[in-house]
């Protein structure tokens, strides 16, 4: 019983990862690069819930609200800054997003103060659930089902629709996408975007359970970022099974090994990649 | 050449920028995380801190004080650079400050050697006033296991047999762990468990409050600050486990910095700490309404350390006419003052340069106005650390 | 590289003499404090140029450069307080024990490319700072106290001294300087500048590239241990916080606003952020965010950072007088 | 001198190269054609070590090369060049040389004399970019040349490994008549004894300079032997030639 709790514990986290990297696995497989103000974006998602949650008083307004506004911020981000070193190198542009990563942590102090906030839970989710003959937070299983749906609409849009198709196509074969007269600058732009959109759903939907502070991107950045380089940059699959692997294995590191904790999922990285330099499935091919 | 001469310039304004000395005023620095993730804590302590030389006083035997802001960062290395610049540049007299218990070891034996008095406003590992303490550096604020060592026997007294122990593994989570351990089994009760998540990393303390819940214990103890404290109170309520198993804590976990945020979900928590906003004395009362009045919130335990640290000051210098050409008669003087202040008497232990003061064990409750506030159920009073170790 | 063959001559190296004139300078007509940040300043440049090595030269740009800092900074303080050698044997010993430990992380490392490079050195680098935050025997997270400092006795000089100390941190600095410089001017240097224009082609040359960026890996290594060292017994403290990924991302902040690839540039780049961090942080406590923005400014529109800017400075001089 | 043995590659379901071999002498001219797609630049990745085959194998010298790199390859004598260019684009043309030189000479071991020091090196450089015909261009940047200059430079970069084995890749691809005329010229001048294997397209190249010919079809050889037997062929005229 306590391991199926544990394992709950363990989809919960890799929920909130896949939210998080899938953005920045799609965005790596499409543009090559990698955006490090990822955590930042996730950051503002859960400000800004936390802003909208107080303006409306309501949880779901944030819920629907603050993924959007973060959307625009990357409309914003992408069209001020990022399109214009699209052509210079990839290292300048993650070594730009690095420099957004001081930059935002600074903007959250100045706008919100340095006290943590937090949002309270939808009414309909607070309080506990009887499962497994044990109290489990009803919010967290929320956050599992949100992260299976979010990858079910992904794979769906993905396979079934017109734009899925001109991503898939642009992940396979860039100059190939663009000779088939796909406008592959929109289709960036749009997944660009997505992506910020669901690093800012991961924000709010997390500043239920996670605290929100500045400095609270940091810590999750990394992990995402381990998900990206696990699972293999570029596909669904990838940042699936990279979440999975992660949450569970920083779950149960935590349960099985305590004294280790702090080191098992830098061990994980460090044997996948050593394995498959690439990750497990790279949709993209590198070099 | 003209680079050369550029650059002499450039030397010159910055490194030479010494304020010419004016009318002698106390120039105390003060060394505190302004940026970063402890940036709320330092600009608490600032702010009461400020507050305090408004109220005992800006000028001390004709001469006034000036306060000189460094921003440690809570880094140590960056740390003892700020201590460097403010003992070197600013030709400080004392140093006020410091959050981190990092911080403070790492500047310790450069306060210690350059003479300059420092009182510690936050940090509590015990060593700084233990087997580290220097005869220059006084705390104002607490060591870790004078908070907690009360805790053990109080919750024995009231029936818990069994206790779980929970914080970060880090020096200050593993001292008021020991420190509790040793007062509760002491006093009679047993260990139902332990356990220490790592510090820094992305917590999710699902996965420890299921073992915890597994041990069945009687009793939660725990000591979590900040964020994670936050966390921490709501995971425990989310859970369940608040109902059946009651948490105790170090103060910090329902802190007057966020208890209002916390609501319902620390309800009944048991907290054992130096300071609470509702202790009943004048000196309190006095604090909190200057507090609120010029700040629009409630002074925390933070604040208040930094806030009784300024009448220490204070105090001592007017012991000395304020002359600081004999430091060493000065911290004699700090070690001759006494004053009731908020946390009710104050004093600095001459044997250990540490604090002795009264302990508050409280629950947090909800209060007619809808909110919920720690009420003092139990004072530990005059709680004084051991000399152990410490030879000045 | 290898413009002697068709451009002007080099104009960093002024910069690199101005750069040891205003440290002679500093070290002349300031006080103790001057030569505290002098100190500082020597020894975060050189773990700024050992950084240089891996992003200007040979385009790695690594995120977990922190970990071989603190390494040398544990070694200097496990041989000197636990082993009690003398500061001279233990400084060599700690920058030995860092360039094994560069080896075997970068034998994982240089494997990876581009963006799995920077992922894997800041895995490294938190591995590093989780293993150090965990080691009971350097007190965890309270850090070690007590670290002492290379003896000058002999020379009847005190390195307790801030004269005395900042000279030697200086010279090391200037040491450390001449050393890249040989290896950047080197074949083994043009190789890894060949190496970061372009890689695959290189190696389709017979250019064993792994191999390349090993060596270049542990040697960078080994330097930023080797400013560990000093930083220990400059701070006499260590703590696990050196090994923090910001830490590394300071230090590569450093080396793009100073400029990489010259490495007076990451020396100025150091010296710039220190400075900075002393008045900026007195001004405003969001000092933070104007690094930040100045940052982006550099990355966007200046990629030869300050020393670039100051190495155009010139013949923009030239230009307008020639224009009157 | 140079073999290749039942080389196989696929990524995913598809089968890119499906069991080709292959056998060069010292100082054979070797052709490869075959229509796009049908996984000539895959085979000279992996016979160059850039892709890993996932069966076969190829020998050089009767040594079996195996899983080794493709800077050990090169290192054995085996130099190629790329199909889309791929030089030292910040670099100008004799800089480029001096680089490929010296990883010839192994001087990557040397880190403390200075390279500029190595004046046989630029003496060679300069020489070599002379005999490529870049001679006034010689401290031009790479990235600033002609597209027929730059398909010089990158044949000139990998002749300067000296290899045993040479494989190009599209020498002539998207040059004007009077370039590909230089880069013929370019290639009859390569010394006797090397062993040529060259991918191309424009058939007149092709038919002029090599001695023997492979064709390549959906992964697998088509055809191989002199031109005029390549030329004759009904099965290859009505698979490729047939288009032209």
């Amino acid at each position: 019983m306590v391991f199926l709790i544990q394992l709950l514990n363990g989809l919960q986290l890799a929920a909130l990862l896949f939210l998080l990297s899938v953005g920045l696995s799609v965005v790596f497989g499409l543009m090559r690069f990698i955006n490090l103000a990822h955590g930042t974006l996730f950051m503002f998602g859960a400000y800004l819930g936390v802003a909208c949650a107080a303006a409306f008083d309501s949880f779901w307004a944030a819920f629907f609200l603050a993924p959007l506004l973060v959307a625009a911020g990357g409309a914003a981000l992408y069209g001020i800054l990022l399109r214009h070193i699209r052509r210079k190198s990839p290292m300048q542009q993650v070594l730009v997003t690095f420099g957004l990563i001081f930059i935002g942590f600074d903007v959250a102090r100045m706008v919100w103060g340095r006290f943590p906030y937090s949002i309270a839970e939808p009414a309909v989710f607070a309080g506990g659930v009887q499962i497994f003959g044990q109290v489990y937070p009803a919010y967290r299983l929320f956050l599992i089902a949100l992260g299976i749906a979010v990858m079910a609409a992904l794979y769906l849009g993905l396979e079934k629709t017109r734009i899925g198709a001109m991503v898939r196509a642009g992940v396979d074969n860039r100059r190939m996408a663009a000779a088939l007269g796909i406008n592959v600058e929109r289709v960036f732009f749009f997944v660009f975007c997505l992506g910020c959109g669901l690093a800012g759903l991961a924000g709010v939907a997390a500043a239920p359970v996670f605290p929100v502070f500045p400095g609270m991107d940091m810590p999750i950045l990394i992990l995402a970022l381990i998900v990206v380089v696990v699972g293999g940059p570029g596909s669904l699959k990838g940042a699936m099974f990279g979440s999975l692997l992660v949450g569970l294995a920083d779950t149960f590191g935590q349960v099985v090994f305590p004294e280790f904790a702090a080191a098992t999922i830098y061990a994980l990285m460090a044997a996948v990649l050593m394995v498959r330099p690439t990750g497990l499935f790279p949709a993209a091919t590198v070099h | 050449m003209n680079k050369k001469r550029f650059v002499a310039a450039l030397f010159t304004a910055v490194v030479f920028a010494v304020p010419a000395a004016a009318a002698e005023p106390v120039k105390i620095g003060v060394l505190l995380p302004f940026s970063g993730v402890y940036g709320g804590l330092g600009s608490d302590q600032e702010r009461a801190l400020g507050l305090g030389f408004d109220t005992f006083g800006r000028s001390v035997g004709g001469r006034d004080i000036a306060l000189v802001k460094a921003d440690t960062e809570a880094k140590p290395a960056v740390g003892l650079q700020k201590a460097r610049e403010l003992i070197l540049r600013d030709r400080v007299d004392l140093l006020v400050g410091i959050v981190s218990s990092a911080v403070a070891g790492a500047v310790r034996d450069y306060v210690h050697n350059a003479g300059v008095p420092l009182f510690i406003t936050n940090a509590g590992n015990d060593l700084l006033t233990g087997a580290r303490c220097s005869p220059w550096i006084i705390r104002t604020s607490f060591s870790n296991s004078q908070i907690v060592r009360g805790m053990g026997p109080w919750l024995h007294g009231r029936g818990y047999r069994r206790a779980f122990l929970m914080a970060f593994d880090y020096s200050a989570g593993r001292q008021m762990m020991d420190a509790f351990r040793d007062s509760f089994t002491a006093a009679g009760g047993a260990i139902a468990g332990e356990e220490y998540p790592p510090l820094g990393q992305v917590q999710d303390f699902a996965p420890y409050l299921v073992k915890l819940k597994s041990a069945a214990p009687d009793v939660t103890f725990v000591f979590f600050a900040g964020p994670p404290a936050i966390k921490f109170a709501r995971e425990y309520a989310a859970f369940g486990l608040s109902s059946d198993i009651p948490l105790a804590a170090a103060g910090w976990l329902t802190s007057a910095l966020h208890i209002d945020r916390q609501g319902g979900e620390v309800d009944g928590v048991y907290s054992i700490l130096n300071y609470v906003p509702s202790i009943a004395n004048a000196e309190n009362a006095a604090f909190q309404r200057a507090h609120q009045a010029r700040f629009g919130r409630a002074g925390s335990e933070y604040g208040v350390a930094a806030y009784d640290t300024a009448r220490l000051i204070v105090d001592a210098l007017a012991a000395v006419g304020a002359d600081l050409s004999d430091k060493r008669a000065f911290l004699r003087a700090v070690h001759g003052v006494s004053f009731n202040g908020p946390r009710g008497p104050f004093r600095i232990d001459p044997a250990t340069n540490n604090i002795i003061q009264n302990i508050y064990i409280s629950q947090v409750r909800k209060s007619a106005r809808g909110g919920v506030t720690a009420e003092v159920l139990d004072v530990l009073p005059d709680m004084r650390d051991a000399a152990g170790g410490c030879r000045m | 590289m290898l413009k002697t063959v068709t451009r002007a001559p080099d104009v960093r190296d002024p910069l690199a003499a101005a750069l040891v004139a205003a440290a002679a300078m500093a070290w002349l007509f300031t006080g103790d404090f001057g030569k505290e940040v002098l100190s500082e300043v020597a020894v975060f440049a050189i773990f700024a140029m050992s950084l240089d090595l891996l992003v200007g030269c040979a385009g790695l740009v690594s995120l977990g450069h922190a970990a071989f800092f603190a390494l040398g900074a544990y070694a200097v303080a496990a041989f000197g307080v636990f082993v009690n050698l003398p500061m001279w044997m233990a400084m060599p010993l700690a920058v030995a024990v860092t360039a094994v430990a560069a080896a075997a992380a970068g034998f994982f490392a240089v494997r990876l490319g581009g963006v799995f490079f920077i992922m894997m050195t800041l895995a490294i680098g938190q591995m590093v700072y989780a293993f150090f935050l965990n080691s009971r025997a350097f007190n965890a997270d309270d850090g070690m106290a007590g670290i002492g400092r290379v003896d000058f006795s002999f020379l009847a000089l005190d390195s307790g001294e801030p004269a005395v100390f900042s000279a030697f941190a200086v010279c090391a600095a200037v040491a450390v300087f001449l050393l890249l410089r040989m290896v950047a001017r080197s074949p083994f240097g043009h190789t890894l500048a060949a190496l970061r224009r372009n890689e695959p082609r290189l190696r389709s040359l017979g250019c064993p590239v792994l191999r390349c960026k090993l060596a270049a890996f542990t040697l960078a290594g080994a330097l930023a241990g080797f400013a560990g060292a000093l930083a220990a017994q400059h701070n006499g403290f260590i703590s696990p916080d050196l090994a923090f990924w910001t830490v590394s991302g300071e230090v590569l902040v450093m080396v793009i606003v100073g400029g990489m690839g010259s490495l007076s540039g990451a020396a100025l780049g150091a010296a710039l952020v220190i400075l900075l961090r002393h008045h900026l942080a007195g001004l405003t406590e969001f000092w933070v965010f104007y690094l930040g923005v100045l940052f982006v400014l550099m990355v966007l529109f200046a990629e030869g950072g300050v020393a670039g800017m100051l190495s155009r400075l010139p013949r923009k001089l030239h230009r307008r007088g020639g224009n009157v | 001198m140079f073999e290749a043995r039942g080389l196989k590659k696929s990524y995913g379901a598809l089968a890119v190269v499906r069991g080709v071999s292959l056998s060069v002498a010292a100082g054979e001219r070797h052709g490869i054609i075959g229509p796009n797609g049908a996984g000539k630049t895959t085979f000279f990745n992996l016979l160059s070590g850039e892709a890993a085959a996932d069966a076969g194998e190829v020998c050089m010298d009767g040594i079996n090369l195996g899983k080794s790199p493709p800077d050990a390859r090169a290192r054995a004598g085996l130099g190629r060049s790329f199909q889309h260019n791929s030089l030292f684009a910040g670099l100008t043309v004799a800089e480029n040389l001096a680089i490929a030189i010296a990883q010839r000479k192994k001087l990557y071991k040397i880190f403390w004399r200075g390279f500029l020091s190595r004046t046989e090196v630029f003496a060679e450089a300069l020489d070599r970019a002379h005999r490529l015909g870049l001679g006034a261009q010689a401290h031009t940047r790479a990235a600033h040349l002609s597209h027929g200059a730059m398909r010089q430079l990158e044949i000139g970069l990998t002749l300067a490994l000296r290899p045993k084995v040479l494989l190009l890749d599209e020498p002539t691809s998207g040059m004007s008549p009077e370039e590909t005329a230089a880069i013929k010229n370019l290639i009859r001048r390569l010394p006797e004894e090397l062993a040529l294997l060259v991918i191309e397209h424009d058939m007149d190249v092709i038919f002029d300079l090599a001695s023997h010919i492979t064709v390549l079809d959906y992964g697998e050889v088509l055809m191989r032997g002199a031109p005029a037997e390549v030329r004759a062929s009904p099965a290859v005229r009505a698979r490729y030639l047939g288009m032209g």
